[in-house]
């Protein structure tokens, strides 16, 4: 009987009766409107859809699949992952270490329960009453609880015993996130990246490239409006690289800048990347003049393979040295592109652009919904990150324009302002609405390779703001 | 370490555009030395998208492929008489 | 923790049962809800394993699937006019 | 000359000569026979071949391949994989964690010759007797050298000198295990799996559900049947698992409840999912009248895109909800399923089904078949595991064609009661054998579309049964 | 202002300033040359571009993609890789464990102006000159500095301070290394060679597999020259392997004895082996009479798949035995074959001699590329190894062609000698070259499947000398 | 450990003799024993690539591949009309 009830107390219908859990019923509602937007609406499904489904399964009481403490304090920490016990001097460390007491609770009150049976309710109660008279007003009752447990974990090895034999054992996600934690998959998937970006078209009309530095101007403005909004630097700087509407940068950037805001900020940033016909058409239109809409402009000329093959090798080599933290990103970026344009790695280049993409991609995708748990994702801050995500989007669009009408009071060839929207990167849907509007304009202007030359200097941008950002920050 | 908003956003902005520009002027050097192709190509490929719309080799590749993988391997064999665009 | 087999073989295959009970419950929930396809339809989709032989339909969705995937979405249409077992 | 020797004592046919090796003559020739069944034969080759070679590897003395000590206790030793020294303080620890001698034997030898030469031979030895005679009876030969060589270690200590300088070099197989021990590889091939099924004669009729869970009788008797042949709780969950018929629960609960019957009972598992053409059909004809087995049933509706899109969603809530520890299972093959029906994710659906779980399939068959070395395979418990999986497997399609019988009671559309078996899963292969079975009695009756309801219901089932075997034990 | 010079001393454009950093400069040079090697040469490009891009990424000053101290000693430093702090004392323990002081001094001034800052400038000084004064002359500055910032650690422990937060976030290639350093991936890429290779023309002509061991003689004419030239055993073991014509098995080899000199080997190995062309024909002409290289072979008798499935399990099993230190890589050889042979596991053999021998062949080559920092390859060992390694391919293919000879003494149907150069492996390159210089003094002689029973042979001759040398020295 | 360089030659060639060796005895015995194939077949299969002889559409696909791969991206159409076995 008594097993029954243990075994009904472990269920998730019983759990999300417990303190705290009706979150969790929100965050299966959040996750199945994403899963709604993904596969309905086709919102970056590749993306949404893993991200969705790791938010589902990470919001479902029980089921034990993410441990955050895994990775407190912004460590790994394997011993755990091993299977070696959790100590109460562990949990003490990382209490002062600034962790969240959310995340160490239940183990604390596992514990506590151990130290009641190793010793007896009352003299835990004594120790812990005896912790708080001596430390006066200043202690929290879990600080307390926590000092009387590492005393008593001492006493306990004083007598040859242990008192913890608490373990976790590691689910799914916890394995799949050190992908993240670790750096790695944003980079793989850059790789792929690079095997399918063609900068043929930045390489004929290299000054697109300043339209891709005008459109960062939305991680920058965020980055103030975050900061005004009360976030820390580093919080700012990951919210900010939302406008660079590069996944894997925005993923990167966070995880070493503010792993706490990890769910909020890959969501905005695939959202809005998915949003983009719907965000920067008005801008668009708003700054723009019809007669400049309808500019037409000269086709581009042929790039030779070789300019092909050494411009990545020369961007890698010159971006890492001017911005050393954007260097992972880059390099992966352009040994992907190398892979494709070299033509004698062909089965690199197809592997990078599929198979491993595919993997790292549900990877990625699963693990970084996972850190979406209801405390952390139902906070006012969820809705100002979002809200900022918009601003991002919006002034890198307007940077991108604005340059490229200020551009146009010095060339001759004049520049269809269109074109620079697509500055944001969010390769390639942002160049498509350039040429979408453009047509609208003029049915007979084909924009989209104009625009392409922008979109993927967008990319280099966006990694040389993430370097920036991550060298002051990081 | 504390930075005002200021420096991060002429810190960030000007780094951007700094690299940016140099790398313009890479890429015109790069283009000169290798020596550019000829101007103005009647038909620049398109971007990152494979090119669309012929029945190119690889598509009757592809086509072919898919089609043993369906068969499995006991079957003798299929051919594909003809493809063509509509 | 000790538990007596028969308390496991009653917990084990109650939970299964109400398990999957509730499932066949929710199933006809769900399709209830989404509106059920017509029917008993003349011919059922064969299943997981991929037969062979055959230019069966499966076969040519698989094979327009590769083509459409080939040719990018923003093509308008490319047809088989014919598929030929040799 | 000294050197020569030293090279042929390293070679494995000297080391077959030694005390104990004789088993891996007779595990080479298991590994052989499993071979021809999985290639010749063709019972599941796709793991058989894998794991038979794994077990070839492991039992080829000298490659050391594999570890057991890195895991031993339970535990993933990072730091030995890591390069460090093996201490006698570590092994002792292990040793009263209850880790078989003969794995920690080889090291405590090592130690033991390094011990000799740092003091000298009688110290070791007076050492030893001393800790014997203290102890008394009570103590076994390798618990004394053990405790003496953790006296000799703190003495080296003491004088600054380190005893040890054993370190392991890991195999390939040991890394590869890795994914076994954390649970990653059943998962991920259930991902594959998810994306390989086709729920849509489930949905079309839902009462298919019930013969699934009915097949699942199997694993609980089995269960019932190994208690009394005197394993212990969890091992025994984990022999009933194989009634499951799905080698990736069996895994998955086996790493989690009985590691050190994985050998055994994956080849277990998979050499009777081969054989479910032969223990089957028997146990059909006996449990049904010619008469039951010629009902032909009504042709199943088409079930629209929509439901095959919810239907995963809202099985990995409502399951994962009811059986926490069946989540990973579960989601994963939902997450699979999802791909595959969700339409526009079809390249995340085409690498999850074929490349990651090849690559996944080779590490898991590898590493699985690894652990199956002469000390653990050849004993009494690998037979009676053997018994007890075609116990599993005739209980649980008797439980299906049973309850199938029994819904006819109450049915006014009679099911055909040859589909029932179909519920122990072994997808697609028990659906074909109800087919085969069925077509023989009635020539015009296609069953097989009617058996994959059961036979993909019997995987739900299969993971709830572990999840509810894992809560209890795990 | 502060802020801005502290960015810009970030850069690697001053870096390249720094003390030593000039170096980094020419390896970019270096990777250059081995890019346009790789991509105009096609040197073995799928090597070589990733080798390359790898070398160009480590010698990016600031770009810190990898650290050596992670992998410092021997071992893996899962701490230091979970984000824990460097001590003093785990530098002052890598120090006298031998690690290079180009690698600890990084540390060792970081934690200095750590501990100048905890106590005071002067105290620190003072420390040094006390530590100094005590050891005399027996003592380098930085030893000085290293035991005085141990006393220093232990002194502000005492007071419950920790003198170091300096901790090291891993990069991209730190992760990827780690299977270079398991020895993962040399076995997974003999796991795809073995899939792609087909030992029929060997089961033909067991003869060839004279031919096979005879171009070992390379490995071992280079061992014993570098000896001669200084290095110490287990590098020339290295070095010698180079002559195996198998970047797997170097590269295993490599990492196992000498991992400082794993760049070199690498690119010496994949290189010689593009030269393969330009290094054999010479030697073949040579050692051979023009009516030699005339003489025309019989066809192959034709092989049965029975055979062709048993070979790779007879060859596992016996080399495996005789020489447990190359079980690993005949292991996953011959799996890979069988996987091709066996016809059941065809999807398996796919995988592996696609996707997962691309995606480890780009992780490997981006790991060992970066291995290749300024410091450890501009030195005058790289070139001693340079110019081995041509000894070792010349020697190999003499090895080869004389047996050859020899053996034509003894036999009835002459073997045409230039077959033998085709036992250093270089699989299918020195077939080819066999094949080319027969074609040349008799247009109507097909060597090429004569030549592959050899070239594969050679494969495994280098894999049993490669397990010898590691026996001998592991 | 130490070891001369003639001892490290003479362990190493003789063992990699030995074993090769050792593994011609193996494979002549393994042959005997599995039963040889024909003698000097007319046409030994050629070495990597798995079978030969019929056109069957993986033939179909591959050539078309090696088409591709051989001929670049900038072709504008290739289409195999008809493949014989000669
Ligand atoms: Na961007
Ligand atoms: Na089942
Ligand atoms: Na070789």
């Amino acid at each position: 009987m008594d097993a029954i009830i243990r075994f009904l107390q472990d269920t998730g219908f019983y759990l999300f009766s417990q303190d705290g859990n009706w979150r969790c019923l929100i965050m299966l509602g959040i996750a199945c409107v994403l899963l709604y937007l993904g596969i309905v609406k086709k919102f970056e499904p590749l993306l949404l859809v893993p991200i969705a489904f790791g938010m589902l399964i990470t919001n479902l009481p029980g089921a034990n699949m993410f441990h955050e403490i895994f990775f407190a304090g912004g460590h790994i920490h394997w011993d755990l992952i091993g299977g070696q016990p959790v100590t109460a001097s562990l949990l003490a460390d990382l209490h002062s270490q600034g962790v969240a007491e959310n995340v160490l609770a239940p183990y604390i009150q596992q514990l506590m329960t151990a130290a009641q049976t190793a010793f007896s309710p009352e003299m835990v109660e004594q120790a812990i009453a005896a912790v708080t008279e001596e430390a006066g007003a200043a202690i929290t009752p879990l600080e307390a609880q926590l000092q009387a447990l590492v005393q008593a974990e001492q006493a306990a090895a004083y007598y040859g015993m242990t008192l913890s034999d608490i373990t976790i054992t590691p689910g799914l996600v916890d394995i799949l996130y050190l992908g993240v934690k670790l750096g790695i998959y944003p980079c793989l998937i850059f790789m792929g990246v690079g095997a399918m970006t063609d900068f043929g078209p930045l390489i004929a009309n290299p000054k697109s490239l300043l339209l891709g530095a005008a459109a960062q101007l939305g991680i920058f403005i965020t980055f103030v409006g975050c900061r005004f909004m009360g976030f820390t630097g580093p919080e700012s700087s990951a919210i900010g690289i939302i406008g660079g509407a590069d996944g894997p940068t925005a993923i990167f950037v966070t995880v070493l800048l503010a792993p706490a805001l990890l769910g909020p900020i890959a969501v905005a940033a695939y959202s809005y990347m998915a949003l983009v016909p719907v965000i920067q058409p008005p801008i668009m239109k708003l700054l723009t003049t019809e007669k400049e809409r309808q500019i037409v402009m000269k086709p581009l000329r042929e790039v030779s393979k070789k300019e092909k093959i050494i411009f990545p090798i020369v961007v890698t080599i010159f971006v890492a040295l001017l911005v050393p933290s954007a260097a992972p990103l880059i390099a992966c970026l352009m040994l992907g592109n190398l892979f494709k344009e070299c033509g004698i790695t062909e089965r690199l280049s197809k592997t990078v652009q599929n198979e491993l993409i595919n993997i790292v991609t549900i990877f990625l995708g699963v693990s970084v919904g996972a850190t979406a748990t209801g405390t952390t994702f139902l906070s006012l801050q969820t809705i100002k990150i979002m809200a900022m995500g918009v601003v991002a989007f919006s002034f890198g669009t307007a940077g991108g324009v604005l340059l490229a009408k200020f551009m146009n009071l010095f060339l001759k060839e004049k520049i269809n302002p269109l074109i620079g929207s697509a500055g944001v990167s969010a390769v390639p849907m942002a160049a498509r609405v350039s040429q979408m509007v453009g047509q609208k304009y003029n049915p007979g202007n084909f924009l989209l390779m104009h625009a392409m030359g922008p979109n993927v200097a967008g990319v280099i941008g966006s990694a040389i703001a993430a370097g920036v950002l991550i060298s002051l920050y990081g | 370490m504390e930075y005002s908003s200021i420096f991060v956003c002429l810190m960030g902005m000007g780094t951007v555009f700094f690299g940016l520009i140099c790398l313009i002027a890479l890429t015109y050097l790069m283009s000169a030395v290798v020596g550019r192709g000829k101007k103005a190509a009647p038909a620049p490929v398109p971007a990152a998208p494979q090119t669309a719309g012929e029945v190119t080799p690889e598509l009757v590749a592809a086509v072919s492929a898919a089609l043993a993988e369906e068969l499995g391997t006991d079957i003798t064999g299929i051919r594909i008489v003809s493809m063509k665009k509509v």
